[in-house]
């Protein structure tokens, strides 16, 4: 029966384990030891990069890259949805056309793509440049975090509209109809029947949003213009300008703690059937 | 019963091909009212059109004497059985049933009353947080019923509500929702495979075949005047046998002819003569009017059926005695249960 | 082909587009070597690259202070300077530097400054002073370097200490004083300093002396100055890792590079200063008279070279963190 | 009526919103200058250029190939793992998922490195196939996250309808399973594809010998101005993409019609 | 029919709770089988072990007399038409029909001549080209009855194959099922709802209850001589009433003594009568056995049904003959008429 198919997952495990879990592993090492050694008889094992990353700055830090990536990740949901719905509902002829067309500008490279913004927004960037032919003053739309949540919903809005859309797409249209038939108006419709039927595409979705935007390090520089820290940043920093890869290795253990207990928290609200079905409403 | 509660006039409906034709068709308040006919008629077709879930192609629909075309499903009195039951996969029993009460914002405490008695109209007492999946086939049609008459709808649409229900059941539940439906005061158009079931609970049957209507008429007019061979042949098993109407009263054939009760026809019409099975008495062979050998007989509990060959036709007669194959019998029937019907083209 | 088998492989790596790729061709024609050239954003990134022993690079272009952090850790190889004699075109004076004392393991390549650049329509008068950067009149119109050294040397020399203390109570006042700036600072960036420059985005910009000369090449209304307070010179210079496999034609490549008509030819493209003593008399003429291609020496006797700090580089990132979180 | 309109405006402004840098980028690639900061006049010279740079070429070349490469064997890798993650008991499931979701969460820098470093440790030398081994990496967990939620919502009787009528599992997978999940499928390859293609930090500390990509050279690039050869370059890019588009959807109607209009395949 | 195809030893099915208890059943090689009961009783279950969907959780399965406990639906020679069809929705009508031939690599001639072959069987033509969404319910169903057909398997389940088409194209289909199961030869396990479906195309019809078997007979055995009242209530429409067995051949029930042809039982025993309601006889008052008044008529188009009030009990009676409500009546029956069942505990 189907339990054989767990097999097709069993070259991953062994896949997993050689590029996900040992590197990971690594990284622990380096976390909980200290710089000095180069030889492996003599490591020192510490949690002092455990302590340090309590310090308040670095809480701070951390505190704010996730709310930034929270703010991002609601406004991909709030973007992203309707228009998972709207491609879902195009006829299937150009359904896929339409999919292309939406990733397609992010094969154009980030980096460009983050200069054209700046290019946009900056003080005398096209923006600017209309306003003021409007006979309206400058506004200042580049370096603050409107700007980087500018960049982070344009980077990653496809991640969230590509995985709705495919839950989306061949539900069941009776379900719908039966909701309506029920007396639930669009709206109750959406939030009682194809919201929740959607919810595994959903947490998909903040899943490729959230996890990717916490650590992200290009758009808080660029569109940030640095003016905050950002967990990403620091980490990149502390790898490659410290060179301090031990207290880089417990802030990226930390982060990756944080977030996936977060994580596991969103999961309960996915609607899994092995469960005990647990109730969203 | 009151006035018409819903009216449709002359709707159509095409996709590829026409499926419904020119309906006109209305239904009365508190009525129950059902549409018959083949696999593939139009019937389903016909109930999401009153539903809202399918735009007419061409025509008109009232409710309450409004035009409602263009009103959606939602803000329709209506509530519907769908055949393919249509439950909600993410939602527990408790949840399907509630529904619709939550979204008129009824209190919980009536909620939980309203949803328990409807599991016990069901037979489903304690089902409560079962996961639909887990359901048996019947299990989840009477949980589509429930979800559907717990809001106690002015119209409630159903679609073949008991198909997937053993016999006893079905009685059960036809007895239910004929007495809710007297009860509460609720207009039912329903849909149904089941003869006897369309015959027992309709105050009014509908004959569809191929998108037209073919006959409105009470239950008792549909069996016993079908309108037309088609009518005939699909409500109950008939013996449709050509004849000749030679004058009022007299008709022809089988080579003999008899007394009956129909008139107003031309003078040597072609016609046809519909013979109920279980309207034909077999008698000893020198009784009867007809005289045949029974070429085949099977056992179907309440009554035998038996085919007898005579001569130019097969006729087949029901019967709670059983006679073996190849006896000799002969068939009786009085003027009553000839049925005359003017010829006509139909197709199946 | 065969012959391409037989061919030594040379495997170079510098910054992105700080060479006129035509030399490469060149060289390879000329010497009958394949040339792997592989480029890489930033020092750090070169620096984790090439201490993990991913590739055995042959040749390396970095900056100063990276090399001497190579050196210290003995990944550089010794250069046998006669196999480059074009060394003697090499100013005397990049010859023994900070990074590489004795001469002994590098040859310059490009150098510079650290630096002011304005814009001449924004900015009154001629400043001379590290003070602009803290001028308030420009709130919002500055641009910081998203690079500790660079912006913490900044303060630092405005306070007339030196790039490389490590001095706790030097560095915090460093610290305060860029914490008091950060209000008028529209951005720390590196990379964007230039287009942004050029733009017209900002009007006061800290930057090396070879971007700067790029920008006004662009942007006639931009002005560099090296602040009087003294300032950084920074030097990019060509080196051996240890790692490497063929020397020699390293050192044929090395040699390449610091012919002079070489030299003018990448200066062309490049339009960093150059340390060529005879590729410099033939210089374009808007290039010779610009202050941030061509320094006075009074500017260059003001100035230090970044040294590796070792350790005291946590300190430092340490500072620069909390005034970014701040 | 009215929604309909309404949806149209709100695509219409999304898609604004996700071409205008585009738009922007493409306008460069004809300016006459190497600064963003300046509009030079119109000029053509990067479009040449580009034909003479063998740096880029090459990195295109690799670019292309790593994504294709890497997109594909994800798409194939991860479709299958989450079917067998799917029916995974609860328990080993939830791990498997939660290990899944770390070189999600993981900054680029550090799975960059910490590849690079078991390379190493390896013995391996660092050049096209260990780009291209983390690609795949990175790119599976996305593509697992894709297929997913179509297996969630999977009719699982249509695969006892198929084993039924005497269809291996692997058969039942291939006509049954597949073709269902296929939005899910499809759209997992076009994350991976897309990651692939924008990827610079991994790719950076695990390629070498000569082996890199466009957003190495590109990010190499910055310090010194990114050249108006490569926006150039992805405008052709673009406009491949664009006319492909154009000419498959041409031909999916034409297959859309054949079926139609009768013909049993 | 020939030697035990299937056998189910010892079967039994836990989810939550138990669903099938003990199941002991075997199958003859060309046997014409049903599964008969009420909803959620556990027929599906039976068959998707039979199928190889579900693994019994104690017991054991033989196919032609091997254990296949653990051999995979697909190597098993049966095929399933499922309760709810489970067609496959991005297929096309063509396809989902030559699936099985497809996997057996037919050739393309021959498929397309045996897609064409079931579905004129199915009375479908032409539908070759249609998507699965927009066909009707009783489509769809002939759909998945076709595509099991066109494999010719040993043994085919069929999970309610008719439950919705009209009674028309039911006996049409079930007189093509019954004649292709003669024609090749295939062993028939059959789950439906309809008595007379069962009653009329069984070779051994199996009453369940609760996930367990009540009795295992020929139609007519299981009509006529129901081994307890739940098989008797179950199947038709039965008064059963208490009665004590006073001897051999002799019963009391209803405050009167009645012969009857029973015997075997201890003296004085409770037990249950059974009376049918079509061998229930309505005559003038004092020509009856038993008199009551007629509570309520309904018209069923083959007969009417009568209820009738005899005092301590309402007895239903049918017949082609109407009576009206209160009309005094007398009932009649025959010895051979009153079934005796032993009492015991049986819940619904
Ligand atoms: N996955 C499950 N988990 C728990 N209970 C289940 C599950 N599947 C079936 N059941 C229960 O097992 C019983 C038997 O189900 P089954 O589907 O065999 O009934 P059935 O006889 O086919 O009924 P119907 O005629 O209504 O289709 C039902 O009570 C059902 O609720
Ligand atoms: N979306 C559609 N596209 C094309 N034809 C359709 C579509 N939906 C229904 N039909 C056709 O319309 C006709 C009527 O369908 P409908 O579902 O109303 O039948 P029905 O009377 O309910 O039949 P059944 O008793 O089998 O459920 C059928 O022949 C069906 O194939
Ligand atoms: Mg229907
Ligand atoms: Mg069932």
């Amino acid at each position: 029966m189907n339990k054989k198919q767990k097999f097709f997952a069993y070259p991953y495990v062994i896949w997993m384990f050689i590029f996900i879990v040992l590197p990971i592993v690594l990284v622990f090492l380096y976390s909980i030891t200290t710089k000095e050694v180069n030889n492996i008889k003599t490591i020192n094992f510490t949690l002092n990069n455990y302590k340090l990353f309590f310090d308040p700055l670095y809480i701070g830090v951390t505190i704010r890259s996730i709310n930034l990536a929270l703010v991002s990740t609601i406004l991909c949901l709030v973007l992203g949805y309707p228009i998972a719905y709207i491609i879902s509902k195009i006829h299937s002829k150009h359904r896929n056309t339409v999919l292309l067309l939406f990733i397609l500008p992010m094969w154009m490279n980030m980096l460009l793509r983050t200069y054209a913004w700046m290019t946009i927004l900056g003080n005398n960037g096209i923006i600017n440049n209309f306003l003021n032919m409007l006979g309206l003053p400058s506004i200042r739309l580049l370096y603050n975090n409107s700007s980087i949540i500018i960049g982070m919903v344009y980077n990653f809005l496809p991640f969230m509209v590509l995985p709705i859309y495919t839950a989306l797409s061949k539900m069941d249209q009776h379900l719908v109809e039966a909701s309506h038939d029920l007396g639930a108006d669009n709206r109750t419709t959406f939030l009682k029947v194809i919201l929740p039927l959607s919810l595994p595409g959903v947490i998909s979705g903040i899943i490729m949003v959230f996890m990717p935007a916490v650590s992200s390090f290009v758009i808080p520089r660029l569109l940030g213009g640095n003016r905050s820290l950002y967990i990403g940043t620091l980490i990149e920093n502390l790898f490659l300008v410290t060179g301090d890869w031990n207290f880089g290795s417990a802030v990226a253990i930390m982060m990756m703690l944080i977030i996936l207990v977060s994580m596991s928290i969103l999961n309960r609200f996915d609607v899994d059937k092995e469960g005990s079905g647990s109730n969203l409403w | 019963m009151g006035n018409k509660i819903i009216e449709l006039k002359n709707i159509s409906k095409d996709y590829d091909v026409r499926v419904l034709n020119k309906i006109n068709l209305y239904v009365n308040e508190n009525e129950f009212l059902t549409l018959l006919g083949p696999s593939g008629c139009g019937k389903t077709t016909t109930l999401r059109i009153l539903g809202g879930f399918e735009y007419p192609t061409e025509g008109d629909l009232f409710f309450d004497g409004k035009n409602i075309n263009n009103v959606p499903p939602y803000k329709r009195q209506i509530n519907t059985v769908f055949q393919k039951y249509a439950l909600f996969p993410h939602l527990n029993i408790y949840e399907n049933i509630a529904f619709g009460l939550r979204i008129k914002k009824t209190g919980d405490g009536i909620i939980k009353e309203e949803v328990k008695r409807m599991l016990k109209l069901v037979n489903l007492e304690g089902f409560e947080n079962r996961e639909i999946d887990s359901l048996s086939g019947g299990q989840q049609q009477r949980i589509a019923i429930a979800r559907a008459l717990v809001n106690k709808p002015k119209v409630l649409l159903l679609d073949e509500p008991l198909g997937a229900l053993d016999l006893k059941l079905r009685k059960e539940m036809q007895l239910e929702l004929k007495h809710m439906q007297r009860e509460v005061g609720i207009t039912f158009v329903y849909v149904t495979h089941d003869q006897e079931e369309a015959l027992t609970m309709s105050d009014t049957v509908v004959v569809m075949n191929n998108g037209e209507i073919q006959q409105i008429g009470t239950p008792v007019d549909i069996y016993n005047e079908p309108e037309n061979a088609f009518v005939a042949d699909f409500i109950g098993e008939s013996n449709i046998i050509d004849g000749i109407m030679n004058e009022d009263y007299l008709v022809t054939f089988l080579g003999r002819t008899f007394k009956c009760v129909d008139y107003g026809f031309p003078r040597n019409e072609n016609i046809h003569v519909v013979l109920r099975p279980e309207d034909i008495v077999m008698v000893p062979e020198n009784e009867g009017y007809i005289k045949g050998t029974v070429t085949s007989t099977i056992f179907k509990g309440v009554h035998y059926e038996m085919i007898v060959n005579v001569g130019t036709f097969e006729i087949l007669v029901q019967s709670t005695y059983q006679s073996s194959v190849d006896d000799r019998v002969g068939l009786k029937f009085t003027p009553d249960d000839i049925h005359i019907m003017s010829k006509e083209t139909w197709s199946e | 082909s065969s012959s391409n088998k037989d061919k030594v492989v040379l495997n170079v790596l510098n910054y992105g587009e700080y060479i006129d790729m035509g030399l490469l061709d060149e060289f390879e024609k000329t010497h009958d070597v394949k040339i792997n050239y592989e480029i890489y954003p930033t020092p750090e990134d070169m620096y984790t690259k090439v201490k993990s022993g991913a590739t055995n690079f042959d040749l390396i272009i970095s900056s100063d202070y990276m090399i001497e952090r190579l050196i210290n850790e003995g990944w550089v190889q010794e250069l046998n300077y006669e196999n480059i004699p074009n060394y003697q075109y090499i100013d005397e004076d990049f010859r023994k530097t900070a990074y590489d004392p004795d001469g002994k393991y590098t040859v310059p390549y490009f150098w510079g400054t650290l630096g002011i650049l304005y814009d001449t329509t924004k900015v009154e008068g001629t400043p001379t002073s590290w003070d602009l950067l803290w001028d308030k009149e420009y709130s919002g119109q500055i641009l910081m370097m998203d690079s500790q050294r660079d912006s913490l040397g900044a303060a630092l020399k405005k306070l007339g200490y030196s790039l490389n203390t490590t001095n706790e109570f030097e560095l915090e006042e460093a610290k305060q004083l860029l914490i008091q700036q950060k209000p008028l600072v529209l951005a720390y960036v590196v990379d964007e300093v230039r287009d942004m420059m050029i733009g017209g985005e900002a009007a006061v910009a800290l930057l090396w002396s070879g971007e700067a000369v790029a920008a006004m090449g662009e942007n006639e209304n931009l002005a560099y100055y090296v602040p009087e307070e003294g300032s950084n010179v920074w030097v990019d210079a060509i080196f051996i890792p240890k790692t490497a496999t063929h020397k020699k034609e390293a050192e044929m490549f090395i040699n390449f590079l610091t012919d002079k008509d070489n030299t003018l030819r990448n200066i062309d493209y490049v339009w960093y200063s150059t340390v060529h003593k005879e590729a410099i008399k033939e210089v374009e003429e808007f290039l010779f008279d610009n202050p941030g291609f061509n320094p006075s020496d009074d500017i260059l006797e003001r100035t230090e070279m970044f040294r590796d700090l070792g350790d005291s580089l946590q300190l430092y990132y340490r500072i620069w963190t909390e005034i970014l979180a701040n | 009526m009215v929604k309909r309109n309404l949806h149209k405006i709100y695509m219409g402004l999304i898609f604004v919103f996700l071409y205008a840098p585009i738009l922007v980028l493409v306008a460069y690639s004809f300016n006459d200058s190497t600064s963003r900061g300046n509009w030079g006049g119109f000029t053509l010279k990067w479009y040449i250029d580009l034909f003479n740079d063998r740096d880029i070429k090459t990195a295109l070349y690799y670019t292309v190939i790593v994504a294709m490469l890497a997109a594909t064997i994800a798409t194939f890798i991860g479709t299958f793992s989450a079917i067998g993650l799917y029916n995974f008991k609860k328990k080993p499931k939830a791990i498997m998922v939660n290990v899944n979701y770390l070189p999600v969460v993981n900054p680029d820098i550090v799975t960059g490195l910490s590849l690079m470093i078991l390379y190493l440790s390896t013995n391996m030398k660092l050049g096209f196939l260990s780009m291209l081994l983390s690609h795949i990496t990175f790119d599976i967990p996305f593509v697992i996250l894709a297929v997913m939620p179509k297996l969630k919502s999977l009719n699982k009787h249509l695969t006892e309808a198929a084993l039924d009528l005497g269809a291996t599992p692997l058969y039942a997978l291939r006509k049954v399973v597949i073709p269902e999940i296929m939005p899910g499928i499809i759209t997992g390859f076009l994350i991976a594809f897309t990651l692939s293609i924008d990827d610079f930090v991994i790719s950076f500390f695990t390629t070498g010998s000569g082996v890199t990509n466009l957003s190495i050279v590109i990010y190499s690039m910055a310090r010194r101005g990114v050249k108006p050869t490569i926006n150039a370059l992805s405008t052709l890019m673009l406009t491949v993409v664009l006319i492909l588009l154009f000419f498959i959807n041409k031909r999916s109607a034409l297959v859309e019609g054949q079926k139609n209009n009768g013909g049993i395949k």
